[in-house]
């Protein structure tokens, strides 16, 4: 067993990745994330693994850092909130287009705009339909606890290098601030000898110069690429989906909800059930890719499905193209960074039932 | 003597280096990016750092850069190259890192990444092709296109009321103590070919000697883009281009030099 | 089976969040499930702020809640937000310093603890908070001394240890003030 | 003092015509093939004038697309 | 009958500009759009209507411009295409939560990253479900001719200034860079004397000071702020769907095409009539909102739907959405700068046929 | 003579100016913000323009300005207050525009945005609050943070290796053509306070006389940020931020001022 | 020479007992009223030594939050 | 019903975008529907570039196009892309100068028109698209001469209303000297 701490969503963020061996963080501060960097700045990773933290000068400076760095093939992250996170959606499209390995963690906050910095999930749209241009995709990985926040760094460079895709931890400010028990694994040393075909390690006499771009002026190249990328996400779509199921076995309704408004929806089950409702709760742990083939399966013996989000909904469209019409499918949730109890989830619900 | 006897590897004197790809160039003829490539990779050859070498290339008539220049390299997306170099750079101090960027690229959009590397001082080479015009896009007014200029943007001549003055970066990133070392060359007469040579190569030498960032800017021409042929564009560069962006060297060993 | 779910408010800078932190590290100290999420805003001064902790023997799912089993509230606009809040026959703390309306509910237990007086007079005003832990702590007797103490090192940075002391004082001191209120029904 | 001999070897399929080497030579040696162009359509450079040459390879130095070779030898 | 004129789709955007009487356009080059801002340059409109132009230093600048400009009440425009646009995505999140009316132009080529210059459908997404951070929309039209180019600036402007939102013309390469011929109106003067309650004009003594921001630390306040961009969005959906259809009266199968694809598809309809297949197409004029009320209604009575978009499929799932599982939906698409010919889409026809 | 006998109409020597709105400013006890805050109004009163101004307000502490300005104003993106500004002005250019930014907000992610506002001169007045840190967020590294000085991003001190140096955009941007006055100023004594005020009022003058961009820098404390109560704040900034931001004019009337 | 005489109006909702003004007035008139707050919960200036204030305005002018309003006379 | 879809396809520089915007703007002169389309890149030179024209008395569908009626093309790479894109029955025009491999299909009626040489020899290389077009205009008669020089007049900056004369000789010299090329079966 590891080290047990109580941590805030964000510094179990920052410690998990010293721990992972991460190479470099790149970010810029702001609420509600600050915590990240500050928690690797008094910890002194150049120290403790020699990890590189650098305070860039905005949300684009880090983006294309990373890209830098991720370009050597180094594991390197960054990490902000909602407006800074949209600054990066150029960045992004060059990760995703280059098949840059990286983790872009988002702590969301209410928009649009400046908006408050309270909690939202009003980014899902962002974060799996791609904010930025192009068709590309993000392996999105959503936890829904502190000691998520940990797990998912390594998680997510593990798939962010078997797949050579940029990984983004959509969480949010509920998450990002919460303190929880939190265990974490040993110490993993950094990767100091490695060498695939796409790194830029310098080039040797015995190899052809490497090039990491997502340019192809040819269009038929570029097509090609595209397709090449698209065979990888049915791949990410057919090995990486990841869902947690609660009290789904015998429900007659089941929410979807992930991160802290699934947190929230687990005592809503409670709740529910007290009051006589088979109510079940199916947690997309990765939002892409999305558990849509599990939620057609129930869609055959539930009666509908609610998705819990706080926001206006847009889980509920990929609910919705998961069920395809099967049963109803409604959308509950409080928005621009308030955040949704238990019993307002339930009186959702009860509505949701009576329409 | 006749020239099959003077052909000899015995008496060669000149050749490519190569550290340059086979490709043909992509640029138009007489275009100075040809020359400024050429200048990067002979230092690197000479050095002998081409294994120790990552190139950023930016996004301009230079974005395949990276399909001529026998390094490993990444394509920065617009205006960012100096912060992939950093991100680079700082995760492998060991290797010597450049970026090549246009004018559009390093004193436009790229502004804020320029001035804070050079501001924090990284220890990279700048290579900054400075041609006074958006030359891939097709002749747009850049940060440095001269008052009066035309462009497919000022098509009536750059007004300072309507569009702003040219920028000079170079003379701005002298100002910051991150950098070592900052010059202005060009690359269109032999003299100022071996010029800006030794400047390339002062260049990657500082890196060596972790001496912080050194920004080498090449005024060039962009005869597509001023819509002349290569060597009427090299004399105006010489009429109109070198009085408001003197050649020589700005700051050395850290200190700006004394006009 | 254990499980408190407990507010703590009043106005940033009076140690409501670092009291909820005290009381989660001894939470996890005696092996409990812990949680503690705090309300946040800008750092400009002047605000209020709350904080939600939940201790229990079991997984906690939901960190925001709606109806606690203890408030403590510390000024009058986080009473009058939070009064409402306390589940029937939950705890309503309240420090009387600042109150000009006092509790109305009839279906909770109340209590007055005169932290901001006790601690003026002591002349210590940064161990206020921990009197008003002490009387929390008066009341519930789920959470051992020792581990409180322990939560107390965890949760202090290194270079307050030496107020530790003075701090375990404040809690006895809130243990022996801490008084019942009966509202007047009229 | 021995008299330099120079001789350029000219890439034409990388050559563009752009003229630049032809200016730049101090002894007039180059010039561009008239009325003919290499596979890309652009005219490309030959040595007018090879005796003139002196091997001096400021040609080559200012030849954006690395198109000429240069020898020399002492006459 | 106004003045008839043979143009590229980016120049007729440009000249239908100025006749609009739009008060001021920021942009910086990006292929294949800059002919917008380079026609606007030659036509000197700060001498023809006082119109101002300006060379931003970026793309960011270029937006936050737009967001001065359109705070005071000024009728104010941009133009990028693909990264250029990614770029903007924090200042069009702003401009839709400080419900500022502005026109924003996407001549979109094929990505994700730096990609290519060739035409693209593939940022749909980005356009209609926000690339931007928070619960936003824009209003999204989409020309298929130069015409169209031209007549959507003052319809794009009607609309922004209608319901204070961003309006986005989503276009491509084709339409971009073609010639047909455009007819213009006549030249609309620019409003001098305007002055609504959310125009910063400068306060007089009769009036409080106004204040435009998408900001509000309150997030009870910020949710109702969304709450009411929610119910204009409604608005909106209700009253300002706009489509085409052809052939679809008898089809037993419809296409769903926009802007460019929407023409090749015409001619694909043609073609599949003349081998007996009875092919409709409806053409979206409006992306968001999106007629999925109309094709609800069709899917009634045809027997399938195919999206045919220049991407890897994004439209088609609002297709999907609004099918609803009654029928079988498709999509086909050639990407990354690739365009598909109308024999090709109707091969990708008869492939959907027959599975 | 009773207080009561001195308190009337008459003898009124100073109060607040009407051109600040009611509310209580948000923040911190003794933050330079007020101060400045109140100086951009008085000065706005005293020239009677209250109705042909627009503010632009950033983010950072004073995100909420234009709830405290008594004049039309928007609230910009983070770092873009300028662009906004010129957006504003290019489209009014009979109103006064000014934009009110701290640090991180004009020299960290707004660098590029500042320095080509300056550089194309647009006719506006920057004022420009260096506290070097970032106060809203919670105290981190600004790019005016000293070396040495401890944010919660350096809680061991600014070490220039790690994080870079300390950027002084004011002088950068007074080498920019487009500048015609450029200050530093503070507000921490009533004798700043009133030099500041001139500055201010200078600023908006040049702005009527169409002379291009103004730039007033105010030295400030975030005696939040940097943990210390106010009076002391204010003396640590005397004996370490003056002598980096020495105060003073930097360019008047468009020319550099001789050191 | 005529003594002038001053008195400075304080704003005790607005204030919050920075001390800027105590500490730049010259005749040290200003003090923070001990163990009070307002409803803000910050403690606030008053006039110590009334008797002594010249009306100067250095306090008013220096105090961030536009907290006093400063009278004067001759005497 | 008139419909006339056409490719051109050469080296940038040979002036194959603007031989399509005259074809379009006489179109437009002669009150049909027209379309423009041509193939884009970065500024660089030495590539090839290409433009589809189609012209009809019908609102144009499509602008992309997979078939043609007539392919004009002036370069290697060209006719090798191209030739097999004309529709059975169609017409391929090309300028044998620099081609090697010359065409092979027999379903299609194919012309030479030597404009390259022909420009070298009038000494005026700037009217070899012009002579190109002429050779299409006498294979073609649906556009009136007059609106073709009406059409020339729109596509040419007035700066450049000088050479019109000669650009109209040279569309007569490219009438005169196309000619039909049979392709020989073996
Ligand atoms: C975000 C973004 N904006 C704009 C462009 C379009 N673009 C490509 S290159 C370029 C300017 C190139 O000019 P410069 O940097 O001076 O280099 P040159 O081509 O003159 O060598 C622009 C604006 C882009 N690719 N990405
Ligand atoms: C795009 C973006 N990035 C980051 C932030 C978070 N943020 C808000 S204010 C601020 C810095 C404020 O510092 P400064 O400009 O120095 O002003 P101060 O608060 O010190 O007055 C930051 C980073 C944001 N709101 N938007
Ligand atoms: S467009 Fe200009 S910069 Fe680009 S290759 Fe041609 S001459 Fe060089
Ligand atoms: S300089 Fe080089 S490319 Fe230009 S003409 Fe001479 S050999 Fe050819
Ligand atoms: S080597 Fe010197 S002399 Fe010979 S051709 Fe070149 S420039 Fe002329
Ligand atoms: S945090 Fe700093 S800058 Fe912000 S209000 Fe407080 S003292 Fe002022």
């Amino acid at each position: 067993m590891g080290e047990l701490k109580l941590m805030k969503g964000n510094e179990a963020i920052a410690e998990a990745a010293i721990r992972a061996g991460v190479d470099a963080y790149f970010g810029y501060p702001i609420t509600p994330q600050s915590e990240i960097m500050e928690y690797l700045a008094s910890e002194q990773p150049e120290k403790r693994t020699g990890m590189v933290l650098l305070q860039a000068e905005s949300e684009v400076a880090a983006i294309n850092m990373v890209y830098g760095a991720a370009s050597t093939g180094k594991k390197a992250m960054t990490s902000s909130s909602s407006p800074g996170i949209s600054l990066k959606m150029e960045g992004i499209s060059y990760l995703a287009g280059a098949e840059l390995p990286c983790l872009i963690v988002n702590v969301v906050r209410g928009g649009p705009g400046l908006g408050t910095i309270q909690p939202s999930q009003a980014d899902y749209f962002q974060a799996v339909k791609g904010g930025g241009h192009g068709d590309y995709r993000l392996i999105v990985l959503a936890p829904a606890s502190v000691q998520e926040m940990a797990d998912f760094v390594g998680l997510g460079f593990d798939l962010a290098f078997k797949y050579r895709n940029p990984v983004m931890i959509l969480s949010d400010g509920v998450i990002g601030q919460m303190m929880e028990k939190v265990e974490f694994g040993e110490q993993q040393p950094r990767r100091t000898k490695f060498d695939e075909p796409w790194m830029l390690t310098g080039k040797t006499p015995d190899r052809p110069h490497r090039i990491v771009t997502s340019l192809d002026l040819e269009a038929v190249q570029m097509e090609k690429h595209n397709l090449d990328l698209q065979a990888k996400y049915k791949t990410i779509r057919e090995n990486e989906v990841r869902f947690e199921e609660i009290a789904c076995d015998d429900a007659d309704y089941i929410m979807v909800a992930y991160g802290s408004s699934a947190r929230i929806c687990q005592k809503t089950v409670k709740l529910a059930r007290e009051s006589g409702h088979k109510l079940g709760l199916l947690r997309p742990i990765t939002l892409y890719p999305f558990p849509s083939e599990r939620i057609s399966q129930l869609a055959d013996k539930v009666k509908g499905f609610l998705s819990v989000e706080m926001s206006s909904g847009q889980m509920v469209e990929d609910v919705m193209l998961a069920v395809n019409g099967k049963v109803k499918v409604g959308h509950y949730g409080r928005y621009g960074g308030v955040i949704h109890s238990p019993e307002q989830v339930l009186c959702g619900f009860e509505e949701f039932l009576s329409k | 003597m006749e020239l099959k006897d003077i052909i000899k590897p015995e008496n060669l004197v000149y050749k490519r280096t190569e550290c340059l790809t086979d490709k043909v160039l992509s640029y138009c003829p007489g275009c100075g990016h040809g020359t400024a490539h050429r200048l990067v990779m002979e230092t690197i050859e000479e050095l002998g750092i081409q294994s120790e070498t990552i190139g950023v290339a930016s996004v301009g008539c230079s974005v395949l850069s990276y399909d001529f220049m026998d390094v490993d390299m990444t394509g920065a997306a617009h205006g960012r190259a100096t912060a992939v170099a950093t991100g680079i750079k700082r995760c492998n101090p060991e290797k010597y890192v450049f970026t090549y960027q246009g004018d559009g690229d390093l004193a436009a959009i790229g502004t804020a990444e320029t001035i804070h590397a050079c501001n924090r001082g990284e220890n990279i080479t700048i290579i900054f092709i400075n041609n006074g015009i958006y030359g891939m896009t097709g002749g747009q007014m850049a940060p440095t296109t001269l008052l009066g200029m035309k462009s497919s943007t000022t098509p009536y001549g750059r007004e300072s009321a309507l569009m702003g003055n040219p920028i000079k970066i170079t003379e701005l990133v002298a100002q910051l103590p991150g950098t070592y070392f900052v010059t202005r060359q060009s690359v269109h007469t032999p003299a100022n070919v071996r010029k800006a040579k030794k400047a390339i190569m002062k260049a990657f030498d500082n890196q060596k000697l972790k001496k912080g960032l050194s920004f080498v800017e090449i005024v060039s021409n962009c005869n597509s883009g001023w819509k002349m042929t290569p060597v009427t564009a090299n004399k105006w560069m010489e009429d109109n281009m070198f009085p408001f962006y003197p050649l020589g060297d700005i700051k050395v060993d850290g200190e700006l030099v004394k006009k | 089976m254990m499980n408190e779910e407990i507010i703590i408010a009043g106005f940033g800078g009076q140690g409501v969040l670092s009291m909820g932190k005290i009381l989660a590290y001894s939470g996890m100290m005696q092996n409990l499930e812990v949680s503690w999420m705090p309300s946040y805003g800008p750092e400009m001064r002047g605000g209020t702020a709350n904080v939600t902790v939940i201790l229990s023997n079991e997984r906690i799912s939901s960190p925001i809640l709606n109806l606690y089993d203890t408030a403590i509230v510390l000024n009058q606009q986080s009473l009058d937000k939070f009064e409402r809040k306390v589940k029937p026959g939950g705890v309503l703390i309240y420090d009387t310093n600042g109150i000009t309306k006092h509790p109305q509910r009839t279906d909770i237990k109340i209590f007055q603890v005169e932290a901001a007086a006790e601690a003026a007079r002591i002349n210590n005003l940064r161990v206020f908070n921990m009197i008003v832990l002490g009387a929390y702590l008066k009341l519930n007797n789920y959470l051992k001394i020792e581990h409180i103490v322990e939560g107390l090192e965890k949760s202090l940075p290194k270079r307050y240890h030496h107020t530790i002391q003075a701090n375990a004082d404040a809690l006895k001191i809130g243990m022996d003030i801490v008084k019942p209120y009966t509202v007047l029904v009229s | 003092m021995a008299k330099m001999r120079g001789a350029v070897v000219v890439d034409v399929e990388r050559c563009k015509g752009c003229e630049l080497c032809i200016v730049n030579c101090p002894q007039n040696v180059l010039a561009n093939i008239a009325a003919q162009v290499n596979s890309k359509g652009y005219p490309y450079v030959y040595m007018k004038n090879p005796g003139d040459c002196t091997g001096c390879t400021n040609c080559a130095v200012v030849c954006p697309d690395g198109v000429l070779t240069v020898y020399r030898v002492k006459e």
